[in-house]
């Protein structure tokens, strides 16, 4: 499960990044970027999961003296929740300046904004 | 316990990959959004499924609701100040 | 163009390659590192709260947190200074949206309060359940969002979030002075009693840093969500009318 | 007590694969919400049912998510329905009759 | 309904969700549900509760029960019916939209209205306007204003009409 | 239990399937966002049957995120299609 996992997320991300870096619509390159960035959450879940363990919280279920050999790796959980969240504050502030682009060029087509050709 | 999450997981992927792939192919803005937010969606189950509930709660509420609310939001400015 | 298509192919190509040896020979642990296992060995006594993560963020990385909810208050604010400096062109101003029908009104109304009573729930528990400042905020912001989407027109104050986000800031400041003062160091939470292990307010300061930045978070998101939602121009154009 | 639980979880869940068989038949988006709304509702219901009858501890929790479901999902729905309508969404050669499109049409004269 | 009571039955309800969210019965979990139930309260003036507008009596909490068992009755109903359409190989749908009258005015069980048609029998609503509510009807069975009335909204507004009078 | 619970995940896969099918097929954009709410509305149920097959009952609150929040996304895409594509 954790190959799969980790299978689906990098495959994510390249899928993502082809889009990202492919496409000429300002909207759809974001898109294309949050699937990335959801691709990398998953890699970065996937690598803190053990197999046959279970969630890193205590309770009726997993008392506390068996709690180290019971859970997984919070760590990499407690990194994807603060990454998802900045995730967030990244797309507003991408899709702001797409907008602002938008009202000062009126068009969301890259290959109109000459001064940023490569 | 274990075949079950495994079918679940593997539905879930492919779910996750297949509206990926929509959303990078459609010629349609709001299907790319529609798309990616069903990524989130269905990576949020599996978040579940690898045992990390808290991530999952964290995703199905910015994933799905917040984030696609941002994009349609712009979209619906740039549709009413004239864009293409 | 076409050439560019095959060389981004390319590249992404090398790029996946090197992901496949990643994803192909991983093997998982057979036992935590040693830092994963100090922190599930020690969450009863150092911290008190069953949630791992939320103890993670809040106490033994909590000004990793720190740093990122600023983060997250630049954001906003640089949302709202780009949004702020263009002006929608004469006629274009007004939200994106048709108006509401009245049953869609009528259930924002009653799913708000709920709404807003399921992100305090999430956050209160933040540290026996999946949940936290974080996730509490978001679903805060979601309430916002659902107010939004229902009567464009139902807003709250910039003033008033900006008071919101201020305050609560400077409260998960002066509580992590408190641990510097009270306790073992800077953003240390066992200043207050620990309590009993799984009760609702248990875990010394941690359930009160949650609500700071619960409040925070959702302040920040609701202000980021309403400048896409109006910006100035429309502001202006009610203060004219 | 665990076969009955199964028994309705398993009903439940057969409900949402109609839900979804539903969703892959009908012939225009009208049809399509309708199916997919009233098969997804009661086959969260029974699902959760099924649930709360193998683990009696879950039951409240299990409540609220199947009421907040009833609330929300015809929310939804509704809201579907009549953005489709307003977009002008065509609808299946079999309609008979468009109420809503006539009395719009007389509001404009 | 008068306004003074709109606040205090919000807040009970809020309280009654609180303590099901959490189950328990600890006395700092019901002290911190009192206190963050009063602040929602107060804070969003405009809330409104399922218990809002409705008549506390004995005969409107027999209509509520007799309501929700004929909700209940019905989306079984609903469902058979729809499962019986998706699996039949002809698909024999006859659908229109139509216009049925209501004479509720309070908001809240206008909305009750509404999602309980949209759960029912091959119906769906479309689109609320004054006292006219346009209804999706998968197989339509009449498109007369009246006839269509008394089929799809005659049963539940009985009950309703009596707990939000 | 375990096995049993297969049978249930099964028939909730059918409809997974199907509802992503219709995603996949369109036509209209407005049946893409009906098929996104009904896989919303199926995966309440898958998250479920995880918590069943594992005993936890702390994934329930993500269910319930699912319950109440999943339906903005529609209704978000619900208005801005009423306009028009």
């Amino acid at each position: 499960m954790i190959a799969l996992a980790l299978f689906t997320g990098f495959a994510l991300i390249l899928l993502g990044l082809y889009g990202a870096l492919t496409n000429r619509d300002l909207i759809r390159m974001i898109v294309a970027f949050t699937i990335a960035d959801t691709g990398v959450n998953v890699v970065l879940v996937a690598v803190g999961y053990l197999p046959g363990r279970t969630a890193p919280i205590l309770d009726a279920a997993v008392p506390v003296a068996e709690a180290a050999a019971r859970v997984i790796d919070p760590v990499p959980q407690a990194l994807v929740l603060t990454a998802i969240v900045i995730g967030l504050g990244v797309t507003a502030l991408m899709l702001a300046y797409a907008w602002r682009l938008f009202r000062a060029r009126g068009s969301l087509d890259i290959s109109d904004f000459t001064e940023l050709k490569w | 316990m274990i075949p079950l999450s495994f079918l679940l997981a593997l539905l879930v992927c492919a779910g996750a990959l297949i509206a990926a792939g929509v959303a990078l192919a459609t010629a349609s803005r709001a299907t790319a959004v529609l798309g990616a937010g069903l990524v989130s969606l269905f990576a949020s189950v599996l978040f579940v499924i690898l045992a990390a509930p808290d991530v999952a709660m964290t995703e199905a509420a910015i994933g799905s609701g917040l984030t696609t609310f941002l994009f349609f939001f712009v979209m619906g400015r740039i549709r009413r100040e004239g864009g293409k | 163009m076409s050439t560019r298509h095959i060389l981004i192919a390319g590249l992404l190509g090398l790029l996946g390659l090197a992901f496949w040896h990643l994803a192909a020979d991983y093997l998982p642990d057979a036992a935590l590192n040693p830092t994963a296992a100090y922190y599930a060995a020690h969450a009863a006594d150092q911290t008190g709260a069953p949630n791992l993560v939320t103890g993670i963020i809040i106490t033994w990385r909590g000004l990793d947190t720190l740093g990122e909810v600023t983060v997250l208050f630049l954001t906003s604010a640089i949302v709202a200074l780009v949004l702020a400096q263009s002006k929608a062109p004469a006629g274009a101003a007004g939200p994106g949206f048709l108006p509401a029908g009245e049953l869609l009104a009528t259930g924002t109304r009653m799913l708000l309060p709920l709404i807003a009573l399921f992100g305090a729930y999430v956050i209160a528990n933040g540290h026996l359940s999946p949940g936290g400042g974080f996730q509490g905020g978001a679903v805060l912001a979601s309430g916002v969002l659902l107010a939004l989407l229902a009567q464009p027109r139902m807003r709250i104050g910039h003033a008033l979030l900006a008071r919101v986000e201020s305050v609560s800031g400077l409260g998960y400041i002066l509580v992590g002075l408190a641990g510097l003062a009270f306790a073992s160091g800077f953003l240390d939470t066992a200043f207050l009693p620990l309590g009993r292990f799984g009760a609702l307010l248990s875990a010394g300061a941690i359930p009160l840093i949650s609500v700071l930045i619960g409040l925070k978070v959702g302040a920040e998101f609701a202000t980021i969500l309403q400048s896409l939602e109006e910006g100035e121009d429309a502001a202006q154009e009610e203060d004219a009318a | 007590m665990t076969a009955l639980g199964l028994a309705i979880l398993t009903l439940g869940a057969v409900f949402l694969a109609l839900g979804g068989l539903g969703l892959w038949r009908m012939p225009d988006t009208y049809t399509r919400i309708q199916a997919g709304t009233k098969a997804t509702t009661l086959g969260t219901l029974l699902s959760m049912a099924g649930a709360g009858v193998l683990e009696p501890g879950w039951a409240l929790k299990l409540a609220l998510i199947v009421l907040f479901l009833m609330f929300t999902n015809p929310l939804s729905s509704q809201v579907l329905a009549r953005a489709a309508h307003r977009a002008r969404v065509p609808q299946a050669p079999q309609t008979v009759a468009d109420a809503l499109a006539e009395a719009e049409g007389e509001g404009a004269q | 309904m008068s306004d003074a009571q709109r606040p205090l039955k919000l807040f009970a309800t809020l309280l009654l969700f609180w303590m099901i969210l959490n189950g328990s019965l600890a006395p700092d979990v019901f002290l911190a549900g009192l206190a963050i139930s009063a602040a929602i309260a107060f804070l969003l003036p405009g809330g409104l509760s399922v218990l809002c507008g409705a008549r506390l009596s004995l005969r409107g909490v027999g209509a509520a029960l007799g309501f929700t068992g004929f909700f209940l009755r019905e989306l079984v109903v609903a469902n058979l019916r729809m499962a019986g359409l998706v699996l039949n190989p002809a698909l024999p749908v006859r659908p229109a939209i139509v216009r049925v009258e209501t004479r509720l005015t309070d908001p809240v069980a206008r909305l009750l209205l509404a999602n309980a048609i949209t759960l029912t029998p091959g119906t769906l609503s479309v689109e609320l306007s004054g006292r006219w509510l346009y209804v999706h009807w998968v197989v339509a069975e009449t498109t007369d204003p009246q006839e269509a009335t008394r089929a799809i909204v005659a049963g539940f507004e009985n009950y309703l009409e009596v707990i939000y009078g | 239990m375990a096995e049993a619970l297969l049978v249930p995940a099964v028939a909730l896969g059918l409809g997974l399937v199907l509802a992503a099918l219709r995603f996949l097929r369109g036509p209209h954009v407005l049946d893409r966002v009906v098929a996104f709410d009904g896989l919303t509305v199926i995966s309440i149920s898958a998250l479920v049957l995880v918590a069943l097959a594992t005993g936890r009952g702390i994934y329930l609150d993500v269910a319930l995120v699912y319950a109440l929040l999943s339906f903005l996304g529609v209704i978000v895409a619900g208005r801005y299609l009423e306009g028009g594509e």
